[in-house]
C-alpha cells in the first residue's frame, strides 16, 4: 500500500540527488541550474503528495505558482547565462568570483 | 492496488536513474534530456495521486516550454566541455556524503515512529468519475487566489520583459534601418540650397 | 515733551548719531559724521544739564521709570528703565561733557585718519553705553552698558586694527573684563535668587531684610549672602575699574587713538566700577568683610600702580599708570564706606585726567605720533597753550590745594584716616604714600615732556619712517579744536572742586542714591570739622599729605629738571626695585604664561590627547576597526564561488535538520 | 484653539510644501541651475510666508497643541498622522522655515555643480524637519527623524570637502547608533501602552526601572543629536566637510531636534529617571561648556572652532532644561526652574541665528579664498569692511554679548543654576571668559591685523546678496537680544505646564 512516506521518500531522495549534483558539477552552471529544477521538482513532488493526502487542494495550488516562478526564474537566469558567456566568454563558475570579499 | 504500486516503483526507478544521470553525464545536452525523462516519470507519479491538471501542466509547460529552452541554451553556447568534469572524481566522495546524510536525516524525519504512515495519514479513497481536477483548482484559482494568480501573471510578463532586456543588444557593424529617423527628417537635412550665379554659357 | 520722552532722548540721541557716522559714512561724508555725533552728544549734554538744573532747584525729584518691558520669565520681571536721582544726574553730565569735549577734539586729532566716520561712530555709541550704564533703573542693564562699554572699549582699543599691539591689547582688556564681568553675572544671579527681583528699588528695600541669610555652597561651605553678592559685584568693578590684579588692561588700552584714553579709559568707563559700588551702597554696607576687600584692593591699587608710573617711558602709560592709581584712591574711598568721596573724586578726576590725556594727545600730534617722553622735552615754547593746561592739570592730579583734585583726593585721606575699618591703616599708609609718588611722576611727566632741553632734532629727511627722535617739522601748537577743549576742561579742573565740594559731600546732595549706616558714616564726622572750601584749603598747608607733595615735588625737579643722573644712579643701585616695576610685578608675563598660553595649552590637549585621541580615534574610530579586524577576518568566508555558497548552505540546511531530528521526540 | 479653514492644514502644508517642491526643483535638471534656483526661492519663500500664523495666530495662553492634524495612517499599529505645535516646537518651526530661506539664497553662487539638487536636498530636508518638529506620533516622528539624515548625508557627501566620505559616513552612523536606541523605547512604549500617541505616553505610568532604561534610550539619540559630550565629534567633522548650507542646517535647526526631544520625550515620558539621572545630564553638560570651550580654543580651522563653539552652547540647553529636578530637590517648588528651561529654548533659537550666522560668515570667506585655515587670513577688515562689521558683531553675539540674543539664553540658564547649586553656575558662567576668549581670538587672527598675503589683499567685500542673508540675521539676533518678550510669551504656557508634569512622580 501506497503511503504518504513513500512519495515523501521519493522527494526526499530526488532532493539528496540534486544536492549532490551541485557538488558533482559544481564547474557547470547550467547543470546547476538543472539540479535547482530538480529540487523543485522533489518539492513539488512532497506539495502533490500532502495535498492528495489531506485531501486539502491547497498544495497543488502552491505546485502551481511553484512552476510559474520556476519557468520565471529558469527564463531570467539562462538570459544571465547568455550575456555571462558573451561577456565573458565562459560559464565556468570558477572564473566567477567577483562577490569574494 | 498492486498495480498502483508497480506503476509507483516503476516511476520512480526511472526518475532516479533519470536524476542520477542529469548530474553524472559528461554532456549537457544529454543532462537536459535526462531531466526531461526526469520531469515524465514525475509527471505519472503525479497522476497517481490525482494531480492530472498539473502533471499535464509539467508536461506541456515544463517540459514543451522550459526544458525545450535549457536545450537552445546549451546547444547555442559554445562551451568547451573538458573543465567542467575537472574534478569530478575529487568531489565525488564529499558530494556522496553530503546526499548520504541528507538523505538519512530526511528519511529518518519521514519514517521514524510512522509519522507518515497510514495511520497518521490515512490513504483517501479515489475520487469518483465525474471528479474534476482541473476544475476544482480552477475554482480556487479564480476566487481565493485570484490575486496571487495575477501577480503570478505580472511576474511571467516581468520574467519575459527581463529576459528580452537581458540579452538585448546592438552589434556594431550591423546595417539596419531606423524608420523612425527615416521619418523624422526633414527637408533641410537632406537638400542644401545654394545660391549662385546662373552661369553662361561660355563663349566658344 | 514728557519727562520719559526727555530722558529717552539723552542716550538715544548719541545712538542715533551713532549709527547715522556708521552706517551711512559715505553718504555723509566726515563733517556730516562729526557734525551728527556731535550734535547728539551736544543736545544729550543739554539734557543732562537741564535735568541737573531741576535737580538742583528741587523741581525734580528722584525719577523711576520704565521703558519697555524686557522680558517676563518665571514670574521675574526684566525691564530697561532709568533711575535718575542726583548720583545719576552728576554722573550724565560728566559724561555726556567729557564726551562732547573728546568730540570736538578728536575733529583735529584724528583729522588725517581714513577711518574718521566709524571712530565718531564708535565714539557716539559709547555714549550712549555709558548713558544707559548710569541711568538704569535695574542690575540687568546695568550689565547691559557695562559690557556694552566693554564691546565699545575693545572696538576703540584695537581701532587701528592693522597694528598687531592694539589687537592684542583690545582682546585683552575685553577678556579681562570679561573675568571682571564673570563675577558680576555670579553676583547679579545671586541678587537674583535673594531679592527675586533686580530693580534697584525693589532689591535696596529688601536688602536690609536678608543681613542674615546665607549662602550654602555644596562642598561644607556656607556664605554671607550679602556679603558674597558684594564680593562678586565689585569683582566687576575690579575687571571694569582696572584694580589689581585685574589691572593690566588698561597700560596696554592705551594703544587705542588718545581721545579714547581719555574719554573711555581715563574719565568715564573705567569709573563705571566706581559709579557701580556706590550705587549699590545699600548692599554694601550691608557687609563689612566685602567693604574691607574693597579697601584692600583699592590701596594695594593705589600704591603700586603710582610706583610703576615712575619708571615708564611712554607718555600714556604714565598717565594710565596714574589713572589705576586714581582709581585706587577711589575704591579706598568706597571701602571706608565714603561713597561721596569716590563719586567726587571720580568727577574731579575726570575733568583733570581727561586734560591730561588731551594734552598729552596734542603732544603726541606734535610730535608725529611719538609717544617715547625720551624724545620729547623743552616743548613748552613749542606749544604753550598745551603746557599751561598741562600745568593746571598736574597740579589738579597731585592735589595742589585751591586744585579740583586737591579737594576729593584730601577728602579720602582723611575719611580713611578717620575709618575703623579693617585693613584702614594699611590703607591710610597707602595713600598717604600714594601722594609723595604722584607728584613725584607727575612733575617727571612735566619735565620731562615740556622743560629741559629738546631730545629731539628737526631734520628733512625723506623716508617714510623717521628714526625715533627725528622730526621732519618742528612742533607746533595744535589747532583750535583741540586747544580749546583743552581749555574748556582745564577751567573744571581748577574750579570744580572747591565750588562743589560743600554740596556734594557735606550738603547731602547724593543722599537720595547713597547709603550710609551711621556707624560707618566718616563723611558726616568730617562734615563736623568742615568749615568751608577755602578753609579747608589753607589748613592743608599743614598737614601730613601736602609737605609730601612738596617733597615729591622737590625730588622730581632736582633729579629730572636739573640732574638727571641722580635717576640712573638710583635705578643702578636699586637694580631689582628697577627690573620689579619695569615689569609692572610680572603680572602680564604671569598671565601670558599662565592663563593666555596655559588656557591654549590645555586647550590643545584635550582636543588632541582627549577629543581627537580617546574619543575619535580611540572609541569612534576604534570600534570602527574592531569591525574592520573582524571583517576582515570574516570576509575569507566569502570566496565569490558559487558552489562555496551553496555548499555553505547545504550544510547548514543538514544543521538544522539534524537538530530537528534530535531534538523533536 | 485656533481652527480656520487653512489653519487645519497648516502643518502638512509646511511639510508637504518643501518636500514636492524639492521635488519640482530636481526636474527642473541640472541644466537649467537658474530655474531651479528661482524656484527654489520661491518655494522657500512661501513656506516662510505660510509658517508665519504660527506666530501670530500662535495662542500664547494654552499649553495644549495647537493647528492639530490627526488623521489615521496605518490602522494595524494604530499609527496615526498626528501634527500639532505647542510653545516649544512652534519657535522652532519658524526658525526653519526662516532657515530655509536662506540657505536658498546663501547657496546661490557657492554652489555650482548639480544646483538642482541641491536646492531640492535643502527643501526636501526643510519639509522633514518641520515633521520632525510637529509630529505628535511617534513613529511620525521617528520616520522624519531618520528620513531627515537623508537629504543632509546627500548634501555633505556631494557637495562636502575632502573628507567628506569619513564624515558622513561618521555623521550618519552616529545619529543612526543613537536613534535606534530611540525606536526600542518607542517601540516598548507602544507594546505597553497600544498607541504611538506621545501626549497619551506622557500620562502613562511607568516604573522607575522601565524609566531608566527608556531616559537611556532617549539620551542615546538625542544627546548625540544635541550633541552633548562625549558624543560629539562626528560634528566638528560634519561642519569641517559640510557645504555652507549644509553647515548652517546642521547648526541652526539640526542640533536644536536633540533638545527639542528632551523636551517632547525624556523628560514628560521619564520624569522620575529624568530626576533621578539629571547629575549625568548636568555634569555633562557642564563638561560640554568647559571643556569643549577650552578645545575651541585650540583651533586652527574656522569651521572647527564654530562647530565647537556649537557644542559648548548647546551645553545650556540641557543644563538649562535639567536643572528644573535639581531646584525641585532643593526647594521643592518649580520657582526659578522655569527660567531654565525657558533659557534653554531661547538659547536653542537664537543659537541658530548665530551659528547659522557663523557658518555663513565663513562660507563667504571661503567662497572667496577657499580655505578654512585661521592662518591664511588676518586683516580681511582692511579689504571687507563691511564683513568685518557683521563678523565681528556674530562673534561678539557668540561670546553672549548683551544685546544680542547670544546673551538672553545663556544669563537665564545661569541665573537658574545659580538656584540650584552654586558650582553649577559657577562652571556655566566661565563660558563668558572661554566664548570671548575663542571667538575674539578667532576675530583677531582673521579680521584685525595687517594684511598678510596677496590673496587677502584682492578680496571683494561682500556683495548685496551677502549683506542681505547677513543683515537679516542681525536683525533677528539684535531684536531677540533686546526684546525677547516676544519669544518667551510663546513658551511660557507650554514651560509651566511641562514643569508642572514633570515634578509630578509616574511611578507605579
Amino acid at each position: 500500500m501506497l503511503t504518504l512516506a513513500h512519495f515523501l521518500t521519493l522527494g526526499a531522495i530526488l532532493f539528496s540527488l540534486s544536492i549532490a549534483g551541485i557538488f558533482i558539477n559544481r564547474k557547470n552552471i547550467i547543470i546547476l541550474l538543472m539540479c535547482i529544477e530538480l529540487m523543485l521538482l522533489a518539492v513539488n513532488m512532497n506539495f502533490v503528495a500532502f495535498s492528495r493526502f489531506l485531501g486539502n487542494l491547497d498544495g497543488q495550488i502552491f505546485v502551481f505558482f511553484i512552476l510559474t516562478v520556476a519557468a520565471a526564474e529558469a527564463g531570467i537566469g539562462l538570459a544571465i547565462l547568455v550575456v555571462l558567456f558573451r561577456n565573458r566568454q565562459t560559464i565556468n563558475v570558477a572564473e566567477l568570483d567577483d562577490l569574494k570579499g | 492496488m498492486i498495480v498502483q504500486e508497480l506503476i509507483f516503483y516503476a516511476f520512480s526507478l526511472v526518475m532516479i536513474f533519470a536524476a542520477v544521470s542529469v548530474i553524472t553525464v559528461r554532456n549537457p545536452v544529454y543532462a537536459v534530456l535526462f531531466l526531461v525523462l526526469a520531469f515524465f516519470s514525475a509527471a505519472a507519479i503525479w497522476l497517481l495521486l490525482e494531480a492530472e491538471f498539473l502533471a499535464i501542466i509539467l508536461i506541456v509547460v515544463y517540459v514543451g516550454a522550459v526544458m525545450v529552452l535549457f536545450l537552445f541554451v546549451v546547444m547555442m553556447l559554445d562551451i568547451n566541455l573538458v573543465p567542467f568534469k575537472e574534478g569530478f572524481i575529487r568531489y565525488l566522495p564529499v558530494a556522496v556524503l553530503v546526499a548520504l546524510a541528507m538523505a538519512v536525516e530526511l528519511l529518518m524525519v519521514l519514517w521514524a515512529r510512522g509519522r507518515f504512515g497510514a495511520d497518521m495519514f490515512p490513504v483517501p479513497p479515489l475520487s469518483s468519475a465525474d471528479y474534476s481536477n482541473t476544475r476544482e483548482l480552477g475554482q480556487l484559482l479564480y476566487s481565493n487566489y485570484l490575486l496571487p494568480f495575477e501577480v503570478a501573471g505580472v511576474i511571467l510578463l516581468v520574467a519575459i520583459i527581463a529576459a528580452v532586456a537581458l540579452t538585448l543588444r546592438t552589434r556594431p557593424g550591423i546595417r539596419t534601418q531606423n524608420p523612425s529617423a527615416q521619418v523624422r527628417t526633414r527637408r533641410d537635412e537632406s537638400v542644401r540650397l545654394v545660391k549662385m550665379k546662373s552661369e553662361k554659357p561660355r563663349s566658344v | 515733551m514728557s519727562l520719559q520722552t526727555t530722558l529717552l532722548l539723552i542716550p538715544l540721541l548719541p545712538l542715533g548719531g551713532a549709527i547715522l557716522a556708521g552706517f551711512f559714512r559715505n553718504q555723509i561724508g566726515r563733517v556730516g559724521a562729526h557734525t551728527v555725533a556731535i550734535l547728539g552728544v551736544g543736545l544729550s549734554f543739554a539734557l543732562s544739564v537741564w535735568i541737573l538744573l531741576q535737580q538742583i532747584n528741587g523741581t525734580l525729584g528722584t525719577v523711576n521709570v520704565t521703558v519697555y518691558t524686557w522680558m517676563v520669565a518665571d514670574g521675574i520681571n526684566f525691564q530697561v528703565g532709568f533711575l535718575v536721582d542726583h548720583l545719576t544726574s552728576l554722573m550724565m553730565c560728566v559724561v555726556s561733557f567729557v564726551s562732547w569735549m573728546v568730540h570736538f577734539y578728536t575733529i583735529g586729532y584724528m583729522r588725517d585718519d581714513p577711518g574718521y566716520q566709524r571712530f565718531f561712530s564708535y565714539i557716539a555709541l559709547f555714549t550712549f553705553a555709558m548713558l544707559m550704564l548710569v541711568m538704569s533703573n535695574n542690575f540687568l542693564q546695568l550689565f547691559f552698558g557695562w559690557e556694552a562699554v566693554g564691546l565699545v572699549s575693545y572696538l576703540l582699543i584695537g581701532f587701528w586694527f592693522n597694528r598687531e599691539s592694539a589687537i592684542r591689547a583690545n582682546l585683552k582688556a575685553f577678556l579681562v573684563n570679561r573675568v571682571g564681568d564673570f563675577g558680576f553675572l555670579l553676583g547679579l544671579a545671586a541678587v537674583l535668587l535673594t531679592f527675586g527681583t533686580l530693580d534697584y528699588v525693589d532689591v535696596f528695600a529688601q536688602a536690609s531684610n536678608v543681613v542674615d541669610q546665607t549662602l550654602s555652597v555644596p562642598g561644607g561651605f556656607e556664605w554671607n549672602m550679602i556679603t558674597f553678592i558684594c564680593v562678586c559685584l565689585f569683582i566687576g568693578a575690579m575687571g571694569k575699574s582696572a584694580q589689581a590684579p585685574l589691572h593690566v588692561w588698561l597700560p596696554d588700552s592705551m594703544e587705542g587713538p588718545t581721545p579714547i584714553s581719555a574719554l573711555i579709559h581715563a574719565a568715564t568707563m573705567v569709573t563705571a566700577g566706581i559709579f557701580m559700588v556706590a550705587r549699590m551702597s545699600p548692599l554694601f554696607e550691608l557687609s563689612d568683610v566685602a567693604l574691607s576687600f574693597v579697601l584692600l584692593i583699592g590701596a594695594v591699587t593705589a600704591l603700586s600702580m603710582g610706583l610703576i608710573g615712575i619708571v615708564q617711558n611712554d607718555i600714556k602709560r604714565v598717565i594710565a599708570y596714574s589713572t589705576l592709581s586714581q582709581l585706587g584712591y577711589m575704591t579706598v574711598a568706597l571701602g571706608v564706606s565714603a561713597y561721596s568721596a569716590a563719586i567726587f573724586h571720580l568727577m574731579t578726576h575726570a575733568f583733570f585726567k581727561a586734560l591730561l590725556f588731551l594734552g598729552a594727545g596734542s603732544v603726541i600730534i606734535a610730535l608725529h605720533h611719538q609717544q617715547d617722553m625720551r624724545y620729547m622735552g623743552g616743548l613748552r615754547k613749542y606749544m604753550p597753550i598745551t603746557w599751561i593746561t598741562a600745568w593746571i592739570g598736574t597740579l589738579a592730579l597731585i592735589g595742589f590745594p585751591f586744585f579740583s583734585g586737591f579737594y576729593s583726593k584730601d577728602m579720602i585721606i582723611e575719611a580713611v584716616a578717620d575709618s575703623h575699618r579693617w585693613g584702614s591703616s594699611f590703607a591710610y599708609f597707602a595713600v598717604v604714600a600714594g601722594v609723595l609718588i604722584t607728584a613725584i611722576y607727575s612733575f617727571r611727566l612735566l619735565y620731562l615732556t615740556f622743560h629741559g632741553k629738546e631730545r629731539f632734532e628737526v631734520k628733512h629727511e625723506g623716508g617714510e619712517h623717521p628714526p625715533p627722535g627725528q622730526l621732519e617739522h618742528a612742533p607746533k601748537e595744535s589747532p583750535l579744536v583741540v586747544t580749546v577743549p583743552l581749555i574748556l576742561l582745564a577751567i573744571p579742573s581748577v574750579v570744580i572742586g572747591w565750588m562743589t565740594i560743600e554740596p556734594v559731600l557735606f550738603g547731602g546732595w547724593l543722599e537720595d542714591s547713597i547709603f550710609v549706616l551711621d556707624k560707618n558714616n566718616v563723611l558726616a564726622e568730617l562734615g563736623e570739622h568742615f568749615h568751608g572750601a577755602s578753609a579747608m584749603a589753607t589748613h592743608a598747608l599743614s598737614t601730613l599729605p601736602f609737605w609730601l607733595m612738596v617733597t615729591g615735588f622737590v625730588l622730581s625737579t632736582i633729579i629730572y629738571l636739573f640732574r638727571p643722573s641722580i635717576a640712573d644712579a638710583v635705578r643702578d643701585r636699586v637694580q631689582w626695585l628697577y627690573t620689579l616695576l619695569d615689569h609692572k610685578y610680572y603680572f602680564d608675563e604671569f598671565y601670558q604664561k599662565v592663563f593666555a598660553s596655559g588656557s591654549v595649552k590645555l586647550g590643545k590637549n584635550l582636543w588632541n590627547k582627549a577629543d581627537a585621541g580617546l574619543i575619535d580615534n580611540g572609541i569612534v574610530n576604534g570600534s570602527a576597526r574592531v569591525v574592520e579586524w573582524v571583517a576582515a577576518r570574516v570576509r575569507r568566508w566569502q570566496t565569490g564561488f558559487l558552489y562555496d555558497y551553496a555548499f555553505t548552505m547545504i550544510i547548514g540546511l543538514i544543521g538544522i535538520l539534524a537538530v530537528w531530528v534530535a531534538m523533536v521526540p | 484653539m485656533v481652527n480656520g479653514t487653512m489653519n487645519g492644514f497648516l502643518l502638512s502644508i509646511l511639510i508637504w510644501l518643501p518636500i514636492l517642491g524639492g521635488v519640482g526643483v530636481m526636474m527642473a535638471g541640472a541644466q537649467r541651475p537658474a530655474l531651479a534656483k528661482g524656484l527654489a526661492l520661491l518655494i522657500a519663500t512661501a513656506t516662510f510666508l505660510v509658517s508665519l500664523p504660527l506666530f501670530f495666530a500662535f495662542d500664547t495662553s494654552t499649553a495644549a497643541m495647537q493647528f492639530v492634524e490627526l488623521r489615521p495612517w496605518i490602522e494595524t499599529f494604530n499609527i496615526h498622522y498626528y501634527l500639532g505645535v505647542d510653545g516649544f516646537s512652534a519657535p522652532l518651526i519658524l526658525l526653519t522655515t526662516f532657515f530655509g530661506v536662506l540657505v536658498v539664497i546663501a547657496g546661490w553662487r557657492s554652489i555650482q555643480q548639480n544646483v538642482n539638487q541641491y536646492m531640492a536636498a535643502f527643501l526636501v530636508m526643510e519639509g522633514l524637519m518641520v515633521g520632525v518638529f510637529s509630529a505628535l506620533d511617534a513613529l511620525l516622528f521617528y520616520v522624519f527623524f531618520e528620513a531627515m539624515l537623508i537629504p543632509m548625508f546627500l548634501v555633505i557627501g556631494i557637495w562636502g570637502g575632502p573628507r567628506r566620505v569619513y564624515a558622513t559616513i561618521k555623521f550618519f552612523l552616529y545619529t543612526f547608533l543613537g536613534s535606534v536606541f530611540m525606536l526600542i523605547g518607542l517601540i516598548y512604549l507602544y507594546i505597553q501602552s497600544g498607541t504611538w500617541d506621545i501626549l497619551a505616553w506622557h500620562d502613562m505610568p511607568l516604573s522607575l526601572a522601565v524609566q531608566k532604561w527608556l531616559f537611556i534610550g532617549f539620551l542615546a539619540a538625542f544627546a548625540v543629536k544635541i550633541p552633548m559630550f562625549p558624543v560629539h565629534t562626528w560634528l566638528p567633522d560634519a561642519h569641517v566637510e559640510a557645504p555652507t548650507g549644509g553647515s548652517v542646517i546642521l547648526a541652526a535647526i539640526m542640533l536644536k531636534i536633540g533638545g527639542y526631544g528632551f523636551i517632547r520625550f525624556s523628560l514628560p515620558i521619564t520624569p522620575d529617571a529624568s530626576a533621578a539621572l539629571d547629575w549625568l545630564v548636568i555634569a555633562l553638560s557642564l563638561i560640554a561648556v568647559v571643556y569643549i570651550g577650552f578645545v575651541a580654543l585650540a583651533q586652527q580651522d574656522m569651521k572647527k572652532l564654530i562647530a565647537y563653539s556649537s557644542i559648548s552652547h548647546m551645553g545650556f540647553v540641557t543644563l538649562g532644561l535639567f536643572i528644573a529636578f535639581a531646584i525641585y530637590r532643593k526647594t521643592g517648588g518649580v520657582s526659578g526652574a522655569a527660567l531654565g528651561v525657558e533659557g534653554a529654548m531661547v538659547q536653542m533659537v537664537s543659537h541658530g541665528f548665530i551659528s547659522g550666522a557663523l557658518f555663513l560668515t565663513v562660507g563667504v570667506l571661503y567662497d572667496r579664498m577657499h580655505s578654512r585655515m585661521i592662518k591664511d587670513y588676518g586683516g580681511v577688515a582692511n579689504t571687507m569692511p563691511w564683513f568685518a562689521l557683521f563678523a565681528v558683531f556674530f562673534l561678539m553675539a557668540n561670546s553672549g554679548l548683551p544685546g544680542t540674543s547670544g546673551f538672553v539664553g545663556e544669563f537665564m540658564v545661569i541665573l537658574s543654576s545659580f538656584q540650584a547649586n552654586f558650582w553649577f553656575a559657577l562652571l556655566a558662567a566661565l563660558t563668558l571668559i572661554l566664548g570671548a576668549a575663542y571667538s575674539l581670538w578667532l576675530a583677531k587672527r582673521v579680521i584685525f591685523g595687517a594684511v598678510t598675503n596677496r590673496e587677502v589683499q584682492n578680496l571683494q567685500d561682500i556683495n548685496s546678496r551677502e549683506a542681505f542673508v547677513l543683515g537679516t540675521l542681525a536683525v533677528a539676533i539684535l531684536f531677540i537680544g533686546l526684546w525677547p518678550q516676544p519669544l518667551v510669551d510663546m513658551m511660557q504656557a507650554s514651560v509651566d505646564h511641562l514643569l508642572q508634569h514633570i515634578i509630578q512622580s509616574k511611578v507605579i
